[in-house]
């Protein structure tokens, strides 16, 4: 098969396609994570390569996520380069002093001497009615924290590709795979592989509005844009991908060409990244502005577990187009 | 429909057509397309709202009763008594 | 005065242990300090003789005050170290009250602080039993004690003074501030614009970009001003300046563009037929007017003579990816506009229909955006309406050509040999001969009127 | 120098000269460290070892370069213990350049890699996940080191605690647990924390050898560490020390002491670490008074050197206050 070749294939097998090639070739990367090897990972994302590596390197834990995740940081500071994976973002609380206090802080604390070359995957968001305890999108407050990169890949490309570069970088990276995506379908050429991670992507350009988004409100997002199109409204739409660092060019330049932005995020309105992000157009676009800056934020409430409320707490593609109406004028 | 209600359609859709236009002066045999300067595109809206208020049909075949505020009041009485 | 705690600021003398002429020892405990947090016992970090107390007891001093001056056992230097100045100290608030009785002498080891704790409290040591060690009295016996001696209930404290006045009523939300977004006053401020002249056409009556462009001075752009808006009160001031603005660019092009003009007449026949049948069919709002097929029509020509679609810049013609048609639109009480709609060739009929229904709409309205004010690569002006025959027009700069359609009228037209009444329509074309000659006019206007014979194709 | 030393004293008397130096060393920079705080020279949380300097001795005797070591914030003894230079240390307290961790921790969070010294952990329990990984790296690549990791009876109340006893007992991880009971938490006495108070028998119910050892005496410290250590890098995976010990000093720096009796401290101060050992060495003729008295006067003119070079070392320059945040771009 040659590079050009595409091959069919979904966000889940992307994400252990790029997990096995870091395998290969590099003999310091582990997995470690709860159920990742005999089960297969609970998503299913390392189903298989616990026979194909072995359980030194896919390695099982017990439900101790402030051990194996400061375990990973002890590893990486002792040369090794783990990949850890957490079942949801509502279970990484239970490690987040290793994350906040030991991962993001001992560069620093050490004067430079102890960097953290880290990997940490974790599933988030709704969309699965799986309730107030597995279905929430706190991605927005790991963003709050110096010292660690927040990844999130939308598209096929990008988990395929993001893995191997989070992996190369010396500093701990976080990387939310959106629960609702592992099973996205579509092809990739048979060469895909590593792609840059500093970067947000204009998925759809366009000349009058710029929807900023990432994760898993990037389709809702481009269906919004669709919608928006038959109105003549012409929306240009934003994978912001890099969580922390935020691409502010990107995002400036597009809101210098549109004049009006509405950002999308399924996490909670209040301090959340939409927030952040907002307020950087404030400060580095506020004279490109025509119109108030719009945010389409997940519901301030417990994910419930009905689906006709869940829907109603996520971002629709209804209150997206909503708001750029509002925006447009 | 009466002649009264008629007109008053007549000029409200004149008014939704061409924002501040003057309707209350306009002599009933003046020509709408000349006096409010109505394209082509004016007229077919002012067809469309007359249609919707007065829940009849027009057709393109009616458009030449459409050319006054008489005219027009004629035509949609007429309509509604048949 | 030591720092005792990482949130430490100053502190209060509440006891000495040692007086003047005292020995110390490197480690004795020479003082008793509050903080804010709690008494602490003070050690001396030198050995020597007390030769003075230089702040006195219930004085709260900035931490680095000296407290005491301790001369070396040797006695070898008089004045070992400076003593705070009296601006240095900070004379505290509240004075405690002096312990007026010293203290009583305890049958049992007390440490200073439980000792000073419990004249504090104004308990005497005696009188209560120890539970630490040897009997001796803890902190929390006294606290025990305290509490047995307690009255029931503290006074208390007076009712509160009354609120002050709230200042006199805010002005109303928006009084005296015109609403004006961001780029609007940027806008305002690059084009000279005073804000106070501009009606808003947004919400609230915000003003927009496209509020300020028509209200721009003339000369200024590249293009007729945007969109009018209602407010009637500037309006003739906007009439003038868009006017003036119409002007500079109108005049631009004859100077700089060096026109031709060819014209013809095409057979609306089918056209007009076509329309009939299919719009007998619809209701009046899926209706489409002949405007819409000699717009699509004008678009097709231009994709099939690409010469004629593009910008004339830097002494070249460059050519467009697609055709996005600009369309005049005149604005009731005077002057224009051109919003382009976009990539016209590609639309179905229907949809352009109503693009040019939302363009025309908006343009009236105010509510354009601006790329749709910039993009056109052909511009189409249609008078028919109006009633005239035919129309030259003038480019619009950097575009190299524009499309004329004069009024669908019935002529007397032979056809195989015979007269007979037909609707026809002039179409003219005004090109830069710069870009293109006269033999690419003629094939464009060929082309449109081969494209209007085959209605259903467009 | 004593006699009974400068004749060419018997190796073992060599070296318990040795550790009697390095407690003595701790004990000096930390009564440095309280007068300097006191006059405002260095600022922070300071918590000091006073008391416990037989544990960092006694540990660091028994294990190599190669070994690694995860601290807490009360790691003065340990950095000192392990090597790191008395400078570095003392220019960390003043927050300058050239301290261990170029004055970005501080008192609580000293660093070295080259000495495999990965810091002061200021979460109480925080460091035990580190020392699992460092470990988990080390067997992963077969090599034959140790992570030795400090930690107090405080952390014994976490729930990190339990969840690396189970993970190192469970992966077989070469980790000696060195748990420093002094008794508190910081104001919470063992027996008002902890339903059993044994901690060596909690840390065995996850199946590794665990025995308490007098934290005083660092020969007692030395023999135990030496003990586990070996076993640790037989295969005989983690062990557990609890080194039973007590903190002269407030929890930090000062504090009203209203937990604790000062009898009770004077009780413990009868088995001051340092006394104890030079008491030994005085009874079988290895150390004088006199020598004593030198070493500690040695040892302050080198403390008052690395005051004078921390206070003359440079700050770090305001605008490179967003330094270390991220590791700087491969170029």
């Amino acid at each position: 098969m040659t590079g050009t070749e595409t091959m069919k294939t979904t966000y889940r097998e992307a994400m252990r396609a790029a997990i096995r090639d870091a395998l290969q070739r590099d003999d310091r990367v582990f997995l470690m994570g709860e159920d990742v090897g005999r089960y297969g990972g609970c998503f299913a994302v390392s189903l298989g390569l616990l026979d194909e590596f072995g359980p030194e390197r896919i390695r099982d834990t017990p439900l101790s996520e402030s051990a194996f995740v400061g375990a990973g940081i002890g590893a990486a500071l002792a040369g090794m380069r783990p990949i850890v994976e957490i079942m949801t973002v509502n279970f990484s609380l239970l490690a987040l002093d290793q994350i906040m206090n030991n991962a993001a802080t001992l560069l620093h604390m050490s004067g430079g001497q102890c960097n953290v070359p880290l990997v940490i995957r974790m599933t988030t968001g709704a969309g699965r009615q799986v309730a107030a305890q597995h279905s929430h999108s706190l991605e927005g407050w790991y963003t709050h924290i110096p010292g660690i990169k927040v990844l999130a890949p939308a598209t096929l490309t990008d988990a395929r590709g993001m893995l191997w570069t989070a992996l190369q970088d010396p500093d701990p990276v976080l990387i939310f795979e959106h629960g609702s995506l592992y099973n996205m379908h579509g092809s990739l050429t048979a060469d895909a592989g590593a792609v840059d991670i500093r970067s947000a992507a204009v998925r759809r350009a366009g000349a009058d509005v710029s929807l900023i988004t990432y994760g898993g409100t990037l389709s809702t997002t481009i269906a919004a844009a669709e919608t928006l199109a038959g109105d003549n409204i012409d929306a240009e739409v934003i994978d912001l991908r890099s969580l922390r660092p935020l691409d502010d060019k990107t995002i400036t330049d597009s809101v210098a060409k549109t004049h009006r932005a509405v950002i999308v995020d399924e996490g909670w309105r209040t301090g959340s990244l939409a927030a952040e992000i907002s307020a950087r157009i404030m400060e580095q676009a506020f004279w490109d502005l025509d119109a108030p800056t719009e945010r389409v934020c997940g519901a301030e409430v417990p994910m419930p577990y009905p689906r006709h409320l869940e829907q109603a707490a996520l971002p629709g593609a209804d209150a997206i187009v909503a708001a750029v109406r509002r925006a447009v004028g | 429909m009466t002649p009264a209600q008629a007109e008053i359609a007549v000029k409200e859709a004149l008014r939704q057509v061409t924002p501040g236009a003057d309707t209350g002066s306009v002599a009933a045999d003046a020509d709408l397309r000349d006096t409010f300067e109505l394209d082509s595109l004016d007229f077919l809206r002012f067809v469309e709202i007359l249609s919707e208020r007065s829940g009849e049909r027009i057709d393109e075949d009616d458009y030449p009763q459409l050319v006054t505020v008489a005219s027009a009041v004629k035509f949609l009485t007429g309509r509604a008594r048949r | 005065m030591p720092v005792l705690g990482a949130d430490m600021d100053e502190g209060t003398v509440l006891e000495w242990l040692v007086k003047p002429g005292d020995e110390v020892r490197k480690g004795d405990v020479i003082a008793v300090i509050d903080t804010e947090k709690s008494a602490i016992e003070v050690e001396s970090f030198a050995a020597g003789t007390i030769k003075q107390l230089a702040v006195s007891v219930g004085e709260t001093v900035p931490v680095g005050t000296v407290l005491a001056i301790i001369a070396e056992p040797a006695g070898e230097r008089a004045e070992p170290a400076p003593a705070a100045t009296a601006a240095e100290r900070m004379p505290r608030e509240l004075a405690r009250p002096e312990p007026s009785t010293p203290a009583v002498p305890a049958p049992r080891p007390v440490s200073p602080v439980i000792r000073h704790r419990a004249r504090e409290l104004g308990i005497d040591l005696a009188t209560i039993g120890g539970t630490g060690p040897a009997g001796s009295v803890t902190g929390e016996d006294l606290e025990h004690a305290a509490a047995r001696l307690r009255p029931a209930a503290a006074p208390l404290p007076t009712a509160a003074s009354p609120r002050p006045a709230r200042s006199p009523q805010k002005p109303g939300p928006g009084a005296g501030r015109r609403r004006v977004t961001p780029l609007a006053r940027r806008l305002a401020a690059e084009l000279g614009v005073d804000l106070a002249a501009v009606a808003g056409t947004g919400p609230a009556g915000a003003i927009r970009e496209a509020d300020v462009r028509l209200a721009e001075p003339a000369g200024k752009r590249a293009a007729p001003a945007a969109a009018a808006a209602p407010a009637a009160r500037s309006a003739a001031e906007r009439n003038q300046s868009m006017r003036q603005a119409i002007a500079r660019l109108m005049a631009r092009s004859k100077r700089e563009i060096p026109h031709y003009y060819v014209s013809n007449t095409a057979d609306m026949t089918r056209v007009m037929s076509w329309l009939y049948d299919r719009n007998r069919e619809l209701e009046v709002s899926q209706r489409l007017v002949p405007a819409a097929l000699l717009l699509k029509a004008a678009a097709l020509a231009a994709r099939q003579v690409p010469q004629l679609n593009g910008y004339w810049e830097d002494d070249a013609f460059r050519p467009a990816e697609a055709v996005h048609l600009g369309v005049a639109v005149s604005l009731r009480g005077g002057g224009l506009l051109t919003p382009a709609i976009h990539d016209a060739a590609g639309l179905q009929l229907g949809e352009l229909m109503s693009r040019m229904r939302d363009l025309v709409t908006r343009a009236r309205s105010g509510r354009l955006r601006s790329s749709e004010l910039t993009d056109g690569t052909i511009t189409v002006t249609n008078l028919g309406d109006r009633g005239v025959e035919s129309v030259y027009g003038v480019i619009y700069p950097p575009q190299v050509a524009l499309v004329g359609f004069g009024r669908i009228i019935e002529r007397p037209v032979v056809v195989g040999g015979l007269v007979g009444a037909r609707p026809v329509v002039a179409t003219t074309l005004a090109a830069d001969h710069r870009a293109t000659d006269g033999y690419t006019g003629s094939r464009y206007l060929s082309v449109l009127g081969d494209l209007l014979q085959r209605p259903e194709e467009l | 120098m004593s006699r009974a030393a400068a004749k060419g004293a018997p190796p073992e008397a060599a070296h318990r000269r040795d550790l009697l130096r390095q407690m003595l060393l701790i004990r000096r920079f930390e009564d440095k460290c309280v007068e300097l705080y006191s006059a405002g020279e260095i600022r922070g949380f300071v918590h000091l070892y006073i008391g416990e300097e037989a544990v960092a001795v006694g540990v660091n005797e028994a294990v190599t370069a190669e070994d690694s070591i995860v601290s807490t914030y009360r790691e003065h003894g340990h950095a000192l213990a392990r090597g790191l230079p008395l400078d570095s240390v003392m220019a960390e307290m003043y927050g300058k350049t050239s301290g261990c961790s170029r004055g970005r921790g501080g008192s609580m969070h000293l660093f070295d890699v080259s000495r495999r010294f990965y810091g002061g952990n200021a979460i109480v329990g925080g460091g035990l996940p580190l020392s699992i990984g460092i470990a988990l790296a080390d067997k992963l690549r077969g090599e034959q080191r140790v992570t030795a990791c400090f930690f107090g009876d405080g952390a014994v109340a976490e729930g990190e605690f339990h969840e690396c006893m189970n993970l190192a007992a469970l992966w077989d991880l070469p980790v000696l647990f060195c748990c420093e009971n002094n008794l508190y938490a910081m104001g919470t006495a063992l027996e008002r924390a902890q339903a059993q108070t044994d901690l060596a028998l909690r840390a065995g119910s996850y199946g590794m050898p665990a025995w308490a050892v007098d934290g005083m005496d660092v020969l007692a410290v030395q023999h135990a560490a030496r003990g586990a250590v070996e076993a640790i890098r037989a295969g005989g995976g983690p062990h557990f020390l609890e080194l039973r010990t007590y903190r002269f000093r407030a929890h930090s720096m000062y504090d009203p002491e209203r937990y604790r009796d000062k009898s009770e401290v004077e009780e413990w101060k009868k088995r001051d670490p340092v006394d104890l050992l030079a008491c030994r060495m005085r009874e079988s003729d290895e150390l004088t008074d006199a020598d004593f008295q030198a070493m500690g006067d040695a040892l302050t003119g080198e403390i008052d050197k690395a005051v004078a070079a921390a206070k003359a070392a440079p700050a770090e320059p305001v605008e490179d206050l967003t330094r270390f945040v991220y590791s700087p771009e491969p170029i």
